[in-house]
């Protein structure tokens, strides 16, 4: 048994290409107005074509693991906010899901509920944010950018009244919620998910057939399946590959099992797929969002959790489908308050992995866009 | 997800441990290889999927536990937990839907750790190596492009070990805590002493 | 079809409809002018810590009891609390000095989370800017002291639920004396026997965290 | 009196110069002048004027209210931005070409004036009335391109480069088919000269009946655009006009999310307004060129002239700014192979169509051949664009995608 080569081969021979012209190298980023953030990549090119690709990071490093190495589970909860500043909820719930699994603590019913109003309510918010950059990435003067923030605000302004906060949410707790929905808040939402399907009509038609938009982004940066699963690729992007993997129908945590919702697969793994399938995932979130409203139960929001959050020693790993993929936090407890090792396994940085094949033999507009369509979060990738 | 059984991979490799308490196998160093990708391949593992890498570091520790002693009481008995670092591998199967499954490799030293990478067979792995690399020292013998990732070139220390102890190079705040401003008040008193 | 066709078309159509609709309805303009109007800030906004007191004086109303339960527990750790002391150096509950270094919160409100005295609550207020960007953000006691009815105007509902739970807990706290005071009476009547005496339970005091001044 | 506006300017031209008559040198001064400093001024403040809408429009398109601070309206915007522009630094990069990096800015600055001054902006209002105007135009504005890549060039940044070699590469493949969509215009006006493009654009017969109904229409219906080669060529010449003026979708020397903002990278303050408005000023060349050769210049019913140039040239740039506000970028090399294996073809064909077109209206009238022009002129041109992007097109691309919805 070998082992499976699928990495294109290291070094290049660079200085000249067949023409003994030079190779330029460019370093793109971190100022850059599409690496969404301080990130860098180093190209080298041929004329406009990319030979070789250096992902360099680390710029918006804050060591969030040492942080929550130093301070008790329930004071790492507002950092994980600020992991992956769009995603603030299903942070919140990857970093509760693994604290629960150090404490069995039985959440209530419609604490489970609320949980799955707000991460799909996220899922929204994340995708139709991604596809406003992607194209903006495309070259689109902001138009669909804007259109998405529109429709982003209505959400944040639910968040806002749910949580207090708009993107810092710091909502969920272990065992539960913070607090109850106030009055008229599920009305409202009842009334923004019924009227989101309209605007991601108008956003289908503004894009999906648009004929520049399928001529840059097809057959642009692709993975095959095999390569998707080699790469640990997660979430919409190892869909678009053709792998029927959501977390949320494997692992079925919290209450997803009980939602009719299916997984939109895509069959060539190109950016126009990932794309695609984060269109087709809103509605399926809007699908699931509506059951869960109807649904919602009375009672608690909040389990028995200790008040000193002190697990046994062990470990858990607990991973949920976040909007860019599969969030993990890997914890580690010595049977004192403060975990002893508290790391994440951000969606973002892992599908980042991948980057430098997608990109190898296509100019550096595509670099852009393949970059796009990866969806990163540089808080979550230097975290 | 259904939970992965070990009794296979015991069987086929005897030699390795199985560490109950994390429910974790560990790799032992020459047979990092060949169980990876038996473990790829089995059938009734088909592991294909390669979630996260963690490091994790261990100072030396007393641990106490409780023990029956001759006379059949219970009592503490102390030990010295050696020093060690662990890669943690949390790896699911894609296809069988299936994990997690948890590999460690495990170095008992700490001045020169070496494990050897899993990169060449899951190419998801590289970034997290570096990751694991750059924040712990733990080198990957057979990694592709064993660079610092989060820190900058030409830091020299790691960061996420236990033993790391931050710089002082607070500047001035006006945070409440004193502490703060104390060492940003040596921090400045450090710098004015280095330059002529 | 050729390159430029029906799918550029139709995203025009989209534009336009938006180009067109941006000047009679309102959703397809939600902009806030801001500095001329300001958009409504709901009730359940949250901002940045503040110190609630009771009655007319600040100081005497205060209600935190300086048990730096919230400076424990906040994670960038930007409250700073030291307890007064009375003229025999004797700690009173109450701070002496209460920061709050507003340029290092998170706003994350976990210290209302754990006051037990129901006396530090988040503010709305947004127009925070500075010109000191150390000290200007850096808000002492007076700064932070601000009455129940501003409570009860930013936060009306929180405001009415925190009223009811401290007049409850006043009920609970009375109706207790009251019982102890029976109990007393009823015990002085059964004259116990002296050196038996029953102690009222005393509060446990939080463990004190060195720190210079 | 239909041109009535355009009649008065000449009429004022030539009383200010009947003062000078004695002059004769100051005379030729005087007119040189007339002809020159009202054009330019004129320009600049549609450029200013133009910024302005660009950006109201783009904000209302993206449901924003746009520039609304300085003025009413936020009209003043550009005096307010001009401003800031004159006061900016003017920061040179310290290993640049220093020289070539202060020229570029006047060399697009020339060219795009020049181009403009062949502009008929009405009955004699012309500021270079040569008899080779149009091709005179199209060889002028080709300059531009060498200040955009001497811009792209001195100032010493990759991105620039980049900028600069996709500018050379991008205008001077468009140029092509934006010569050969002319072509068949020229052919059938039988002129280049752009006063004589434009007469030939109405439909002379009923022009001059004195019937009100024929009057109208006959200055409308005789527009290039409305006849199938001309509406064929419009659109060939618009797309080509868009690539060469550096408009999305094609503004791949300056995209900004890929190479910041190509050749512009390193210019500030007034070099860069300078910059800016040269293109801008080379834009409004291209779109004048534009209404002279299929949108009729200044033909036009009721108030004929100079007006309805205008209101052509700013409904010109408003599709520019609509299409922006829409459309993403192309990429470098679909741009150029839709030039070469697209347009270039399709222009060339609509040129066969034209005289064929010609033939037929000769043979039979304008009737017989505006229908068969239609019907199978158009239906040619459409056969032809849609087996060339069947060709062009790589057939994953070709199918529609489907996607599945597993559970």
């Amino acid at each position: 048994m070998s082992p499976v080569q699928t990495m294109p081969p290291r070094s290049y021979h660079i200085g000249k290409d067949d023409l003994g012209a030079d190779i330029l190298e460019v370093a793109m980023g971190p100022h850059h107005p599409s690496t969404h953030g301080v990130f860098r990549m180093d190209l080298k090119l041929d004329g406009e074509t990319v030979v070789d690709l250096k992902p360099v990071f680390g710029y918006l490093h804050r060591n969030h693991e040492k942080i929550a190495e130093d301070i008790t589970y329930p004071m790492s909860m507002p950092f994980t906010d600020r992991l992956d500043y769009l995603c603030g909820m299903t942070n919140n719930w990857a970093y509760a899901l693994s604290a629960e699994k150090l404490i069995e603590i039985k959440v209530p019913e419609r604490a489970e509920y609320i949980r799955v109003i707000v991460a799909e309510l996220t899922r929204l918010v994340n995708h139709c944010l991604l596809i406003g950059f992607f194209v903006n990435d495309l070259g689109a003067l902001g138009t669909p950018l804007l259109y998405a923030l529109r429709e982003r605000e209505k959400i944040l302004d639910l968040f806002e009244v749910l949580s207090g906060a708009r993107m810092m949410v710091n909502y969920i707790r272990f065992g539960g919620v913070r607090c109850d929905p106030p009055d008229g808040w599920l009305k409202e939402c009842q009334r923004i998910v019924d009227a989101f399907p309209a605007f991601l009509d108008e956003y289908e038609t503004l894009l999906t057939e648009n004929e520049i938009i399928i001529a840059r982004a097809q057959n642009v940066g692709v993975v095959t399946r095999e390569e998707a699963i080699n790469f640990s690729l997660t979430g919409p992007m190892l869909r678009a590959s053709g792998v029927n993997y959501d977390i949320r129908k494997v692992d079925r945590y919290g209450i997803y099992d009980r939602f009719d919702f299916k997984v939109p697969i895509g069959g060539h793994g190109d950016c126009y797929d990932r794309f695609m399938v984060r269109m087709l995932e809103m509605r399926q979130s809007v699908k699931i969002l509506k059951q869960a409203i109807r649904d919602l139960p009375e009672g608690e929001i909040m389990g028995k959790a200790p008040k000193i959050f002190r697990p046994a020693p062990g470990e858990a790993y607990g991973r949920i489908e976040a909007p860019k993929g599969e969030l993990g936090f890997y914890l580690i407890s010595d049977g004192t308050p403060i975990p002893y090792r508290f790391k994440v396994r951000p969606p973002s940085f892992v599908n980042l992995t991948a980057l430098r094949h997608m990109c190898l033999g296509h100019k550096v507009a595509d670099a852009v866009i393949i970059l796009g369509s990866i969806d990163i979060v540089l808080g979550e990738v230097d975290r | 997800m259904a939970a992965i059984d070990h009794k296979g991979v015991i069987r086929q490799f005897p030699e390795l441990e199985w560490e109950a308490s994390s429910g974790s196998l560990i790799l032992s160093p020459e047979k990092v290889d060949e169980v990876v990708s038996w473990l790829k391949e089995d059938p009734a593992y088909r592991l294909d999927y390669l979630s996260c890498v963690s490091g994790v570091d261990y100072l030396e520790k007393e641990v106490k536990t409780r023990v029956r002693n001759e006379a059949g009481k219970m009592v503490f008995k102390t030990s010295l937990s050696p020093e060690k670092m662990e890669v943690v591998y949390h790896f699911y199967s894609m296809e069988k839907k299936t994990g997690p499954f948890i590999l460690k490799q495990r170095v008992l030293s700490r001045e020169n750790p070496v494990v050897t990478s899993l990169t060449p067979h899951y190419g998801g792995a590289e970034l997290m190596e570096r990751e694991v690399y750059d924040l712990f020292g733990i080198r990957f013998t057979g990694h592709p492009d064993l660079r610092r990732i989060l820190m900058w070139e030409g830091f020299q220390h790691y960061p996420m070990r236990k033993d790391y102890v931050p710089p002082n190079d607070y500047e001035y705040e006006p945070t409440p805590h004193g502490d703060v401003l104390e060492r940003a008040r040596e921090r400045r008193e450090e710098l004015e002493g280095q330059s002529p | 079809m050729s390159l430029i066709g029906k799918g550029i078309l139709k995203g025009m159509g989209v534009t336009a409809k938006n180009f067109f609709q941006s000047y009679y309805r309102k959703e397809r303009l939600p902009t806030v002018e801001y500095p001329e109007e300001k958009a409504t800030i709901n009730q359940f906004s949250r901002n940045f810590p503040f110190l609630l007191y009771d009655g007319d004086d600040p100081v005497d109303g205060m209600r935190c009891t300086a048990c730096t339960l919230c400076e424990r527990a906040c994670p960038p750790q930007c409250i700073y609390i030291i307890k007064d002391k009375d003229e025999n150096g004797k700690a009173i509950l109450s701070p002496r000095i209460f920061d709050i270094d507003t340029s290092v919160c998170m706003s994350c409100q976990l210290c209302v989370e754990v006051c037990p005295y129901e006396a530090i609550r988040m503010d709305s207020a947004f127009e925070l800017s500075n010109e000191n960007r150390f000290e200007g953000l850096l808000l002492n006691r007076e700064e932070l002291l601000k009455p129940n009815a501003y409570y009860h105007e930013i936060h009306p509902l929180e405001a009415r639920e925190t009223d009811d739970r401290m007049a409850a807990k006043a009920a609970l706290a009375e109706a207790k004396k009251k019982a102890r005071q029976k109990r007393a009476r009823l015990a002085a009547k059964n004259k116990p026997p002296p050196g038996l005496k029953k102690t009222p339970p005393t509060r446990k005091k939080p463990p004190q965290r060195e720190k210079s001044e | 009196m239909n041109n009535y506006f355009d009649l008065k300017l000449v009429e004022l031209g030539r009383w200010i110069e009947a003062f000078f008559a004695h002059y004769p040198t100051l005379k030729l001064v005087v007119h040189l002048l007339l002809c020159t400093l009202p054009l330019a001024l004129s320009f600049m403040g549609a450029f200013a004027f133009t910024t302005w809408l660009e950006r109201k429009g783009l904000a209302r398109i993206q449901n924003r209210p746009g520039p609304n601070r300085v003025g009413l309206f936020g009209l003043l915007q550009p005096i307010a931005d001009g401003i800031k522009m004159l006061l900016k630094e003017d920061i040179v990069p310290e290993r640049s070409d220093k020289l070539f990096h202060f020229l570029a800015p006047i060399m697009l600055m020339i060219p795009a004036m020049i181009g403009v001054g062949f502009l008929p902006l009405g009955d004699g209002l012309h500021a270079l009335p040569l008899d080779s105007a149009i091709i005179f135009f199209f060889a002028i504005s080709s300059l531009n391109t060498i200040a955009v890549f001497m811009a792209g060039w001195s100032s010493r940044n990759k991105y620039s480069l980049l900028g600069g070699m996709r500018a050379v590469a991008q205008m001077i493949s468009y140029e092509i088919p934006l010569v050969l969509s002319a072509v068949a215009v020229i052919m059938m006006a039988g002129s280049l000269n752009a006063q004589e493009v434009v007469a030939s654009q109405q439909i002379s017969s009923w022009v001059g009946s004195g019937n009100i109904l024929q009057e109208f229409f006959g200055r409308i219906l005789g527009w290039n655009v409305f006849k199938p080669w001309g509406f064929a060529g419009f659109i060939f010449f618009f797309i080509a006009a868009l690539a060469e003026a550096n408009r999305s979708p094609f503004d791949l020397p300056e995209a900004d999310s890929e190479i910041i903002a190509g050749h512009l990278t390193e210019y500030s303050g007034f070099k860069y307004a300078i910059l800016f408005m040269g293109e801008y000023i080379s834009a409004f060349a291209i779109a004048g060129i534009g209404v002279t050769l299929f949108l009729g210049g200044w033909n036009g019913p009721v108030f004929a002239g100079l007006p309805w140039f205008v209101l052509k040239l700013f409904s010109l740039f408003a599709v520019m700014i609509w299409i922006r506000g829409t459309l993403p970028r192309l990429r470098v090399d679909q741009l150029m192979g839709y030039a070469w294996k697209f347009l270039f073809p399709l222009a060339i064909l609509n040129i066969f169509l034209a005289g064929f077109y010609h033939f037929l209206e000769r043979q039979w009238g304008t009737a017989i051949a505006m229908l068969a022009g239609w019907l199978f002129g158009f239906g040619a041109l459409q056969l032809a664009a849609i087996a060339l992007s069947r060709l062009n097109q790589s057939p994953t691309i070709r199918s529609k995608r489907v996607y599945q919805l597993v559970e």
